[in-house]
C-alpha cells in the first residue's frame, strides 16, 4: 500500500533535488517525441540549452519573453492569494497596451520623463478598470469571476481589433489594422544594444519585490491573505472584505495592464491584435508554479520563457516541427508540478 | 456483560503525527451489548483512535480485530472504511461527514447501494429510514438538503446514517455536542435499547453527566495513552476528572454584582432572515455592564440572527438598537470592534480563525489597523509578536509558538486564542456564542473563568448557549429565544429547568411556570 | 422585425443546434468533472486531441464510429493525466489543466505534422451525414431543427439525458455529487474518493473529446490547427451558467449556439453600419449577462479545487 | 556580391500553420525549388509575432542565404533585424515597400483574377445575392474582396453582397455556419475566402468562387471560378538573384500579377455560361494587354443589403 505523509518542513536539499529530478524527468519524457522525429536526443538538448542561455543574445531573448510573464504572473499571484480567480490577464494585458498607445502614440507630446510614467499609469489604470466589472459582478451578484474574466478576454480582444480597424488605426499602416507607433518619448528605454531587453524587465523585477513587501509586510497584504484564506473569519474579525477584494482586483488588473504596456511601449512599438501569444494565461501557470510567491514568480517566469525559447530554437536547428517547443514546455511544466509535490509529501510504502 | 466474547479488540494501537504521538500503544476491548465511554481532554487522541478503528487513518503499529462469524477474531483491513463498514462498524463523526448538496436520505443511503445499480431501491430505503426515525426519536426532514438544516438536525442525520447500516459496533464521537438535552436523552434511550439487543457502543463526550448516565464502562485517555479504565457504576465525577486532567478542576462561582449602565439595548428589533431560523421578530433585550444575560433556546430559533446583530454582521430591518447608550451608526464588524464589542463566534473554525495564518496574526487580526500595530500601513511585527506571546502566556494557548499556523491548534486552544484576542481590549460588551461547545472540562472551566472575570471588570455579556448547566451557572438573567422572539425568564435563582425547557418549547413565561 | 424574422426561421434554429452540439459535449464533460470536485481546464486541449485523434483514425481507414471512440479514448487518456495529477497527487488544478491543454494541443499538432509533413491542403474524410429519421424528421419545424442533424448531434442530446439520469437517479451519480461537495462524506461511507474523482475526470474528458470529434467529423471533414478556437473555454463558462445541471447545460449550450447563429445573421443584416467585432462580441457579452442573471442561484460543488488526502484534515 | 553555389540555404518563417491558404502558396513554391535542387529549405510555422524577430535572427545567425516570411505584424522590427545581417537576403510579405540593403517585399496581388471571378459571379447569380465570408478584415483580404465585388458590379449593377468576418483563420465549422446563414438569406454564390465556405455551398447546392488555391476537385460541381495565387515566379526570381549574387531590395509584388504568371484565373466551363466566360476572358486579355487596371482598395468591404 502506498501512503502519503505531509512533511513538517521541507529541507533545502530536497527542494533542489526535486527540481533537478523534475528537470531530468521532463528531459526523459521529451526525448520520446524528439527521437520519434529522428533527431539525436543529446544534440537536441545541447541545442536547447544553447538556445535559451547559450549566448548573450539567447539569454536576452529568454529575459525578454520572461518580462510580460513576470507581470502577468504577479497579477495572478496577487489575485489568487485572495482567492480571486482572475483568468483575465490576457484581456487586461491588451487593455493596458491599448491605453498605452492611446496616450503614447502622439496624442500628447511631452518629454520622456513625463511620457513614460504617463504611459505606465494609463496602462495600469486600464488593466485595473477592466477588473472592476468582474469584481463588482462577483461581489454584487455572485457571478463567478473565472467566467466573467475569461469571457472578457474575448471581448477585449475584439474591442482592440475594432479600435485598430477604426479610430486607432494607423493611417500610415497601409490599411493594416495596427495602431500608430508609440513615440520615442513614450517608449520604455532599451537595456542593451542589439537585444530586445527593455525597461519593462526592471519594472517587473521592482514590482515583484514591491508585491512581496505588500503581501508580507503591510496591512493590505495582511488583509488580502486573510480574505483569501478564510473570508468568513476575516469578515467576522472586521477586515473589510469587499474593499479588499476590489483592491486586489485593481492591483491584479493593473499588473497585467503593465505587462501590456511593456510589450507595446518596450518591445513592439505599436499595437496589433496578435501582441500576446497567451501571456495572460501563461501568467497563471507562472504564478501557481511559484506557489503564489511574488519573488518565486520571477524564477518561474524565467523558467517557462527559457524552456520555450530554448526548445523553439532547438526545433529550428534540428528541423523538427516547431510544435515541439510547446510540447517541451507542457511536459516540463507538468514535471515541475509533480516535483513540487514530492517536496511536500513523503511517500511511504506498506504500513509501519 | 464483559464476560461475553469480545466483538472488537484494539490491540497496541500507536499513531504518530510527525513528532507527536497521538495514540500510544492503546488497548481496548469491546463486548456485545456494552457501552464504553471514551474520555479525555481535547487532543487526548480519542478521535484519532476511532479514526484508526474506522479506517480513516492507518495505525503505525497495532491492529484492529473484529469478531468473525466463526466465533474467533480476525484482523480488520487497515485504512479502509469500506472494510470497517463491511465488518459491521459504524461511526458518527465528530465533524460532520455530510454532503451538503444532498438530502438527508441521500446521505443516509450513500454507499449502501451497489454503485452501478441503475434502478430502484429508494422506496425501501425511505421506509427503513422512517422507521429508524420513529424508533430513535431523531426526526428530520429526509428530503431537505443538508445545507438547509441546523447543526442539531445535521447531527441527527449523521447518527441516522450510522444506525441505518445495522452495525454491530457503533462509534459516536461527541454526538451530543450540538443536541438539545431532550434530543440527547432520546439518543441515549435508543442506545440503551440497541445495546440490550447486542450492539457494542463507543461513546465519546465531554459531558460527564451523560457519560455517567449512559455508559457501562469508562476508558480515559491522556496525551495519547490510556491512563485508566473503570466501571461506570463505581466511578464519580471527581475521580474521572482527576484521571483526565491529572488535577482537580474547580468550577467558577458567580459573585453577586450590581449591574451598571446599559451597554446593549434592543427595542422591538426585526430581522427578516431567509427563513424562520434566521429571523427575529420584535426582539427587545437589555444588557447592562457587570451582568451576564444568558440566551436559552433550541438551536435554530433565531440565535444566529441575534448573534449576527450583536456581532455587527447584520443590521436590523426594524426597531432600534443602541450600543453604550448611543444609536448604532454603522452595522459592521470593525465599527463594533471599535465600539468595544468583543465577539466570540459560534463556529470557531469557520468564523473564528484564519487557519492558514499564524497564531500571532490571528491574535492581532482585529487590531491590525490600530495605532501601535502598524505605521503608514506597514505592520509592526514586533508589536504583534509581543502581543501574541502575552496572549499565549496569559491564556495558556497550547501551540508550537506564535508563528505556527492556527489550524494546528485544537478547538479548545482556538477558543482560548479567540478569547485572548477579544478580551484583551477591555470590552464593554461581550457576545459569547456557544463558547464551550466541544471543549473538555478543563477548557470549559477556563472559558467560564474568563467570562466571569470580564464581567467583574465591568463588561456586559450576552451568553448564547444550548447548555442549560452553563446558563444556570453563569447568567445573572436568562432570556429564552423561541421562533425569533425573546422572552425574559428571570434570574436563574428564581427559575427551574422545567420552566425554561417549556419556554424553549414555545410556552409563555406564565403558563410555563 | 428583421430580427424577429431571423428568430422565426427553421434554418436559424437548426444552425443553433449545430453550433451548440460541440458545446453540449463540452459542458457535459466539464460538468461531470466539476461535480466530482475537479476543475478541468484541460478542456481546450482535450477538444483538440479529440478533433485530431478521431479525424486521424477515420483518415487512416477506421469507420466513423470507431473514430468517435478513438477520440473519446484520447480524451480519456489526457483526462487520466489530469486526474492523476490533481486527485491522488492533489496538485493545482489550474496549472495541471492549463498544462494538459498545452500538452494535448501541442502533441496533437506535433503528431499531425509528423504524420503529414508535406500537406498544404488538409486531407478530408467522409464525415457524418444528417440522418433521416422516419416520422420525426418530417415534423414541421421540430423535424428540421432537431431531427435532420448528424448522428453526433442526436448523440449529444441522448447523452444529456444519460448524464442527468446517472447523476440524479443512480447510486453512482449520488456518490459523484457527494464527492464534489464533501469528500469526507464519501470516504465515511466506505467509497473511494480517489476512484470516484478519477473516474469522473476520465469520463468527463472523454465527453469533451467527443465535442472535438464533432468539429472534424461532423461540422467539417478535416483537421485544422487552432480550429477549436476557444470553444473549450466557453464550455467552462457555460458550466457555471448551467449551475452544474445537465438540463441547464443543454439550455446554456443552445442559448450560446443561438447567440452565435444570431450574430452571424445579424452581421449580414446590419453589418454595413457596425464593425464586425460588435457582433462577434455578442455571444460573450450575452453569456456574461446570463451568468449575472443566474449567479445568485449558482450552486457550486463546494469541494471543487480542494484536493483530498486520506488521513489528513 | 558573390555568387553562391547551389543549393542555397533558404528558411521561411510563417506566423500561421502551412495549411493556411496564403502561406501554403509560399510553402509550395519553396518545396518545389527544394525538389529541383535549387535550395535547401527549413521553416518555422505558427510563429508568434512576439517571437518573429528572434527567429529571424536565429536563421540569419545560422547562415541562411535567403529568409522568406511575412512581416505584417512586425514591419519595423523586421527591417531593423534585416539591416543587421546584410549577408542574408530577406524576402518578406509586407504592406510596405522594400528597404536597403537587403529587404525585399511581396504580397498576394491577385486582385486581377479576383476581379475576373467577380465578373463570372455577377453574370451567374440568379438571386443577385452573393455571400462573402472572410477571416479577418485585413488589407490582403479586403483588396481581393473589393476587386471581386467591383468585377461583379461591372457586369451586374443589381447584385448585392453579404459580408461576414469570422475572426479566425482556421475555424472551418464557423465559416461554414456563416456561409449557411448567407445562403439562407438568398445568396446563390459564395465567395470562399476561408475553408468551410465551399463546403456549405456544396451542401446546399449553390455555387462558390475559389480564392488563392484551386479546390475545384474537392467540390465537384460547386466552384464556378477561382482566382489563384502562384508564388513560383516570385520565389524563383529571388532564388536566382541570391544565387547569382544580384539580390536587390526590390518590390517583388508585381510577380504576383497575372502578367508574370503570379496570379491566374480559372473557370469551370461546365458550370459557367459561355457568355460569362467570354466576358471574363475578354477582360483578362485587356488586363494582360495593359488596357485595364483593377483598382486596389484595401478598405473593409461591407454588406450592401
Ligand atoms: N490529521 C492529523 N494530522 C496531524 N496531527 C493530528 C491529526 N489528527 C490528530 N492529530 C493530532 O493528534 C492529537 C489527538 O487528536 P484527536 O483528534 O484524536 O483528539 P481528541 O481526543 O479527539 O480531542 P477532542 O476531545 O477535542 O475531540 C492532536 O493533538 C493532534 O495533534
Ligand atoms: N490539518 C491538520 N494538521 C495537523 N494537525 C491537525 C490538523 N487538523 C487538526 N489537527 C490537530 O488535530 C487535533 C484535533 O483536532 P480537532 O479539530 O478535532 O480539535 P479538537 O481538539 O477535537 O477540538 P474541539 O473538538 O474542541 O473542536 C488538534 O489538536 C489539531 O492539533
Ligand atoms: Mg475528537
Ligand atoms: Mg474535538
Amino acid at each position: 500500500m502506498i501512503r502519503l505523509e505531509a512533511r513538517q518542513s521541507v529541507p533545502g536539499w530536497l527542494r533542489l533535488a526535486a527540481t533537478a529530478g523534475a528537470g531530468v524527468a521532463a528531459l526523459v519524457l521529451v526525448a520520446i517525441p524528439i527521437a520519434a522525429a529522428g533527431v539525436g536526443v543529446l544534440d537536441a538538448y545541447a541545442l536547447m540549452a544553447k538556445g535559451a542561455f547559450g549566448s548573450v543574445f539567447a539569454a536576452s531573448e529568454t529575459l525578454t519573453r520572461a518580462t510580460p510573464l513576470i507581470l502577468t504572473g504577479l497579477a495572478a499571484a496577487v489575485a489568487f492569494r485572495a482567492k480571486l480567480w482572475n483568468i483575465g490577464g490576457e484581456g487586461q494585458l491588451y487593455a493596458g497596451a491599448l491605453a498605452a498607445v492611446a496616450v503614447g502614440s502622439g496624442a500628447i507630446s511631452a518629454p520622456a520623463a513625463v511620457m513614460v510614467p504617463m504611459v505606465l499609469v494609463a496602462g495600469a489604470l486600464a488593466g485595473a478598470l477592466l477588473m472592476i466589472g468582474p469584481a463588482l459582478m462577483k461581489l454584487r451578484f455572485g457571478a463567478d469571476e473565472v467566467v466573467t474574466t475569461l469571457l472578457l478576454n474575448f471581448v477585449v480582444l475584439l474591442f482592440v481589433q475594432m479600435m485598430l480597424e477604426g479610430p486607432m488605426k494607423d493611417p500610415m499602416g497601409l490599411g493594416w489594422p495596427q495602431s500608430m507607433p508609440v513615440t520615442d518619448e513614450a517608449s520604455l528605454p532599451r537595456l542593451m544594444a542589439r537585444t530586445r531587453l527593455h525597461a519593462g524587465l526592471i519594472i517587473g523585477l521592482v514590482l515583484a519585490v514591491a508585491v512581496a513587501i505588500l503581501m508580507r509586510r503591510t496591512v493590505w497584504g495582511f488583509e488580502i491573505r486573510a480574505v483569501g484564506e478564510n473570508a468568513a473569519a476575516a469578515r467576522y474579525a472586521g477586515v473589510p472584505v469587499t474593499a479588499t477584494m476590489v483592491r486586489v482586483a485593481l492591483i491584479s488588473g493593473a499588473l497585467a495592464g503593465l505587462a501590456g504596456v511593456g510589450e507595446v511601449a518596450g518591445l513592439k512599438g505599436y499595437l496589433t491584435s496578435d501582441l500576446s501569444p497567451g501571456f495572460g494565461y501563461a501568467g497563471i501557470v507562472v504564478a501557481m508554479l511559484a506557489g503564489l510567491s511574488p519573488l518565486g514568480v520571477i524564477a518561474a517566469a524565467i523558467f517557462i520563457a527559457g524552456v520555450f525559447v530554448g526548445a523553439d530554437s532547438m526545433s529550428r536547428a534540428t528541423g523538427v516541427s516547431n510544435y515541439l517547443a510547446d510540447l517541451v514546455v507542457a511536459t516540463s511544466l507538468l514535471c515541475v508540478l509533480v516535483g513540487g509535490f514530492l517536496t511536500r509529501f513523503r511517500i511511504r510504502l506498506g504500513r509501519g | 456483560m464483559t464476560d461475553r466474547p469480545p466483538v472488537l479488540v484494539l490491540d497496541g494501537i500507536t499513531k504518530r503525527f510527525g513528532p507527536l504521538v497521538a495514540n500510544d500503544c492503546i488497548e481496548l476491548t469491546l463486548a456485545p451489548g456494552e457501552i464504553v465511554a471514551l474520555l479525555g481532554e481535547n487532543g487526548a487522541g480519542k478521535t484519532t483512535l476511532m479514526n484508526i478503528l474506522f479506517g480513516h487513518y492507518t495505525a503505525d503499529a497495532g491492529r484492529v480485530r473484529v469478531a468473525d462469524g466463526a466465533g474467533g477474531l480476525s484482523d480488520l483491513e487497515p485504512g479502509s472504511p469500506g472494510a470497517a463498514l463491511a465488518a459491521g462498524i459504524g461511526m458518527v463523526h465528530q465533524h460532520f461527514t455530510l454532503a451538503e448538496n444532498l438530502t438527508g436520505l441521500e446521505n443516509i443511503v450513500l454507499g449502501t447501494e451497489p454503485v452501478l445499480r441503475v434502478w430502484g431501491g429508494r422506496a425501501e430505503a425511505r421506509a427503513k429510514a422512517a422507521r429508524l426515525m420513529r424508533e430513535s426519536g431523531l426526526e428530520v426532514d429526509l428530503d431537505a438538503r443538508i445545507d438547509q438544516l441546523t447543526v442539531g438536525e445535521r447531527q441527527r442525520v449523521e447518527i441516522l446514517k450510522a444506525l441505518y447500516r445495522d452495525v454491530r459496533v457503533l462509534v459516536l464521537d461527541e454526538p451530543t455536542a450540538v443536541l438539545t438535552p431532550q434530543e440527547a436523552e432520546g439518543l441515549f434511550a435508543v442506545l440503551r435499547l440497541l445495546a440490550a439487543k447486542g450492539l457494542a457502543v463507543v461513546f465519546i463526550s465531554h459531558k460527564l453527566g451523560e457519560v455517567l448516565a449512559v455508559s457501562h464502562r469508562i476508558a480515559v485517555l491522556r496525551a495519547g495513552r490510556k491512563v485508566g479504565e473503570l466501571e461506570t457504576a463505581k466511578a464519580d465525577r471527581r475521580a474521572i476528572a482527576d484521571l483526565m486532567v491529572g488535577r482537580e478542576v474547580a468550577a467558577s462561582r458567580r459573585s453577586p454584582l450590581e449591574p451598571g449602565a446599559p451597554v446593549l439595548e434592543l427595542d422591538g428589533v426585526d430581522v427578516a432572515g431567509k427563513d424562520a431560523r434566521r429571523s427575529l421578530h420584535g426582539a427587545s433585550l437589555l444588557v447592562r455592564a457587570r451582568e451576564i444575560v444568558g440566551i436559552a433556546g433550541v438551536s435554530g430559533n433565531g440565535q444566529a440572527a441575534l448573534a449576527a446583530l450583536i456581532a455587527g454582521l447584520a443590521a436590523p430591518d426594524g426597531g432600534r438598537m443602541r450600543l453604550n447608550g448611543r444609536p448604532v451608526a454603522r452595522h459592521d464588524s470593525r465599527a463594533f470592534v471599535e465600539a468595544g464589542v468583543a465577539r466570540v463566534p459560534e463556529d470557531r473554525h469557520h468564523d473564528g480563525v484564519v487557519g492558514a495564518m499564524s497564531v500571532a496574526e490571528n491574535v492581532a487580526i482585529e487590531d491590525i489597523r490600530a495605532k501601535g500595530f502598524q505605521h503608514w500601513g506597514f505592520i509592526d511585527f514586533a508589536a504583534i509578536r509581543s502581543r501574541a506571546e502575552a496572549a499565549i502566556r496569559d491564556y495558556d494557548v497550547r501551540c508550537p509558538g506564535p508563528d505556527a499556523p492556527a489550524r494546528l491548534l485544537s478547538g479548545g486552544n482556538i477558543q482560548k486564542l479567540i478569547l485572548a484576542r477579544v478580551l484583551e481590549r477591555d470590552p464593554r460588551l461581550i457576545l459569547a456564542n456557544q463558547p464551550t461547545r466541544g471543549l473538555d472540562v478543563g477548557a470549559q472551566a477556563e472559558v467560564h473563568r474568563r467570562l466571569l472575570a470580564a464581567r467583574e471588570r465591568g463588561a456586559g455579556v450576552v451568553l448564547i448557549s444550548e447548555d442549560l448547566d452553563e446558563l444556570f451557572a453563569l447568567s445573572d438573567r436568562i432570556v429564552v429565544i423561541h421562533a425569533g422572539r425573546l422572552a425574559e425568564a428571570g434570574p436563574p435563582e428564581a427559575l427551574d429547568r422545567g420552566t425554561v425547557g417549556l419556554m424553549m418549547a414555545g410556552h409563555g413565561r406564565e403558563d410555563a411556570a | 422585425m428583421e430580427v424577429l424574422d431571423i428568430l422565426l426561421t427553421v434554418n436559424f434554429w437548426a444552425a443553433s443546434v449545430r453550433i451548440a452540439t460541440p458545446m453540449i459535449f463540452g459542458v457535459l464533460g466539464a460538468l461531470v468533472c466539476e461535480r466530482a470536485g475537479v476543475l478541468n481546464l484541460g478542456i481546450e486541449g482535450i477538444f483538440t486531441a479529440g478533433a485530431m485523434a478521431g479525424w486521424m483514425a477515420v483518415w487512416a481507414g477506421a469507420d466513423l464510429w470507431t473514430g468517435v471512440a478513438v477520440a473519446a479514448a484520447a480524451g480519456g487518456l489526457f483526462g487520466l493525466i489530469h486526474a492523476i495529477l490533481t486527485v491522488p497527487l492533489g496538485l493545482s488544478q489550474h496549472v495541471s489543466g492549463i498544462g494538459v491543454t498545452l500538452l494535448a494541443s501541442s502533441l496533437s499538432y506535433f503528431i499531425y505534422r509528423t504524420a503529414l509533413p508535406d500537406v498544404t491542403t488538409p486531407p478530408r474524410i467522409a464525415p457524418f451525414r444528417p440522418v433521416d429519421i422516419p416520422v420525426l424528421s418530417d415534423l414541421p419545424f421540430i423535424g428540421p431543427v432537431l431531427f435532420q442533424q448528424t448522428p453526433l448531434t442526436l448523440l449529444a442530446f441522448v447523452l444529456v439525458g444519460v448524464v442527468a439520469f446517472v447523476l440524479y437517479r443512480t447510486p453512482l451519480g449520488l456518490a459523484i455529487r457527494a464527492v464534489g461537495d464533501n469528500p469526507a462524506s464519501v470516504e465515511a461511507q466506505g467509497l473511494s474518493v480517489h476512484a470516484l474523482r478519477m473516474g469522473a475526470v476520465v469520463a468527463g474528458s472523454g465527453l469533451m473529446a467527443m465535442g472535438g470529434a464533432f468539429l472534424t467529423m461532423s461540422a467539417f471533414d478535416a483537421f485544422f490547427f487552432g480550429m477549436v478556437n476557444g470553444r473549450g473555454w466557453i464550455c467552462i463558462a457555460l458550466t457555471v451558467f448551467a449551475s452544474w445541471r445537465p438540463g441547464k447545460a443543454l439550455l446554456g449550450a443552445l442559448l450560446f449556439g443561438a447567440f452565435d447563429a444570431f450574430q452571424v445573421r445579424l452581421q449580414t443584416e446590419v453589418g454595413a453600419f457596425l464593425p464586425s467585432q460588435v457582433f462577434l462580441m455578442l455571444p460573450y457579452l450575452l453569456s456574461i449577462a446570463a451568468l449575472v442573471a443566474v449567479a445568485r442561484k449558482a450552486d457550486y460543488p463546494r469541494a471543487m479545487l480542494t484536493p483530498w488526502f486520506k488521513g489528513q484534515r | 556580391e558573390a555568387q553562391k553555389a547551389k543549393p542555397i540555404k533558404v528558411a521561411a518563417i510563417y506566423t500561421v500553420p502551412v495549411e493556411q491558404q496564403w502561406v501554403s502558396r509560399i510553402h509550395k513554391a519553396l518545396k518545389t525549388a527544394e525538389a529541383r535542387g535549387d535550395v535547401t529549405y527549413t521553416w518555422s510555422e505558427n510563429t508568434a509575432n512576439t517571437d518573429y524577430e528572434r527567429v529571424m535572427r536565429e536563421y540569419a545567425e545560422a547562415g541562411m542565404d535567403l529568409v522568406v516570411g511575412e512581416v505584417f505584424g512586425v514591419e519595423r522590427a523586421a527591417r531593423n533585424v534585416a539591416a543587421e545581417y546584410p549577408e542574408t537576403a530577406f524576402l518578406m510579405g509586407s504592406s510596405f515597400g522594400p528597404a536597403q540593403p537587403n529587404f525585399a517585399v511581396f504580397d498576394n496581388w491577385i486582385h486581377e483574377p479576383s476581379y475576373l471571378t467577380g465578373i463570372i459571379a455577377g453574370m451567374s447569380t440568379k438571386s443577385n445575392v452573393i455571400g462573402m465570408v472572410g477571416g479577418y478584415a485585413i488589407p490582403e483580404v479586403n483588396r481581393l474582396m473589393n476587386a471581386f465585388m467591383e468585377g461583379a458590379l461591372s457586369v451586374n449593377p443589381d447584385v448585392k453582397f453579404l459580408v461576414t468576418f469570422i475572426n479566425s483563420w482556421y475555424d472551418p465549422p464557423k465559416a461554414k455556419e456563416a456561409a449557411f446563414a448567407m445562403i439562407d438569406k438568398g445568396a446563390d454564390i459564395m465567395y470562399a475566402e476561408r475553408f468551410g465556405v465551399s463546403d456549405a455551398a456544396k451542401e446546399r447546392g449553390v455555387k462558390a468562387i475559389g480564392n488563392v488555391i484551386d479546390t475545384s476537385a474537392d467540390y465537384a460541381g460547386t466552384i464556378l471560378a477561382s482566382a489563384l495565387w502562384h508564388m513560383e515566379p516570385t520565389i524563383d526570381r529571388a532564388i536566382k538573384a541570391v544565387t547569382e549574387g544580384t539580390f536587390e531590395p526590390a518590390d517583388y509584388g508585381q510577380y504576383s500579377f497575372m502578367a508574370y504568371g503570379g496570379g491566374s484565373f480559372v473557370a469551370d466551363p461546365a458550370l459557367v455560361s459561355p457568355e460569362a466566360l467570354e466576358a471574363a476572358k475578354a477582360k483578362e486579355a485587356e488586363i494582360l494587354g495593359g488596357l485595364f487596371r483593377v483598382n486596389v482598395n484595401d478598405a473593409e468591404p461591407k454588406s450592401t443589403m
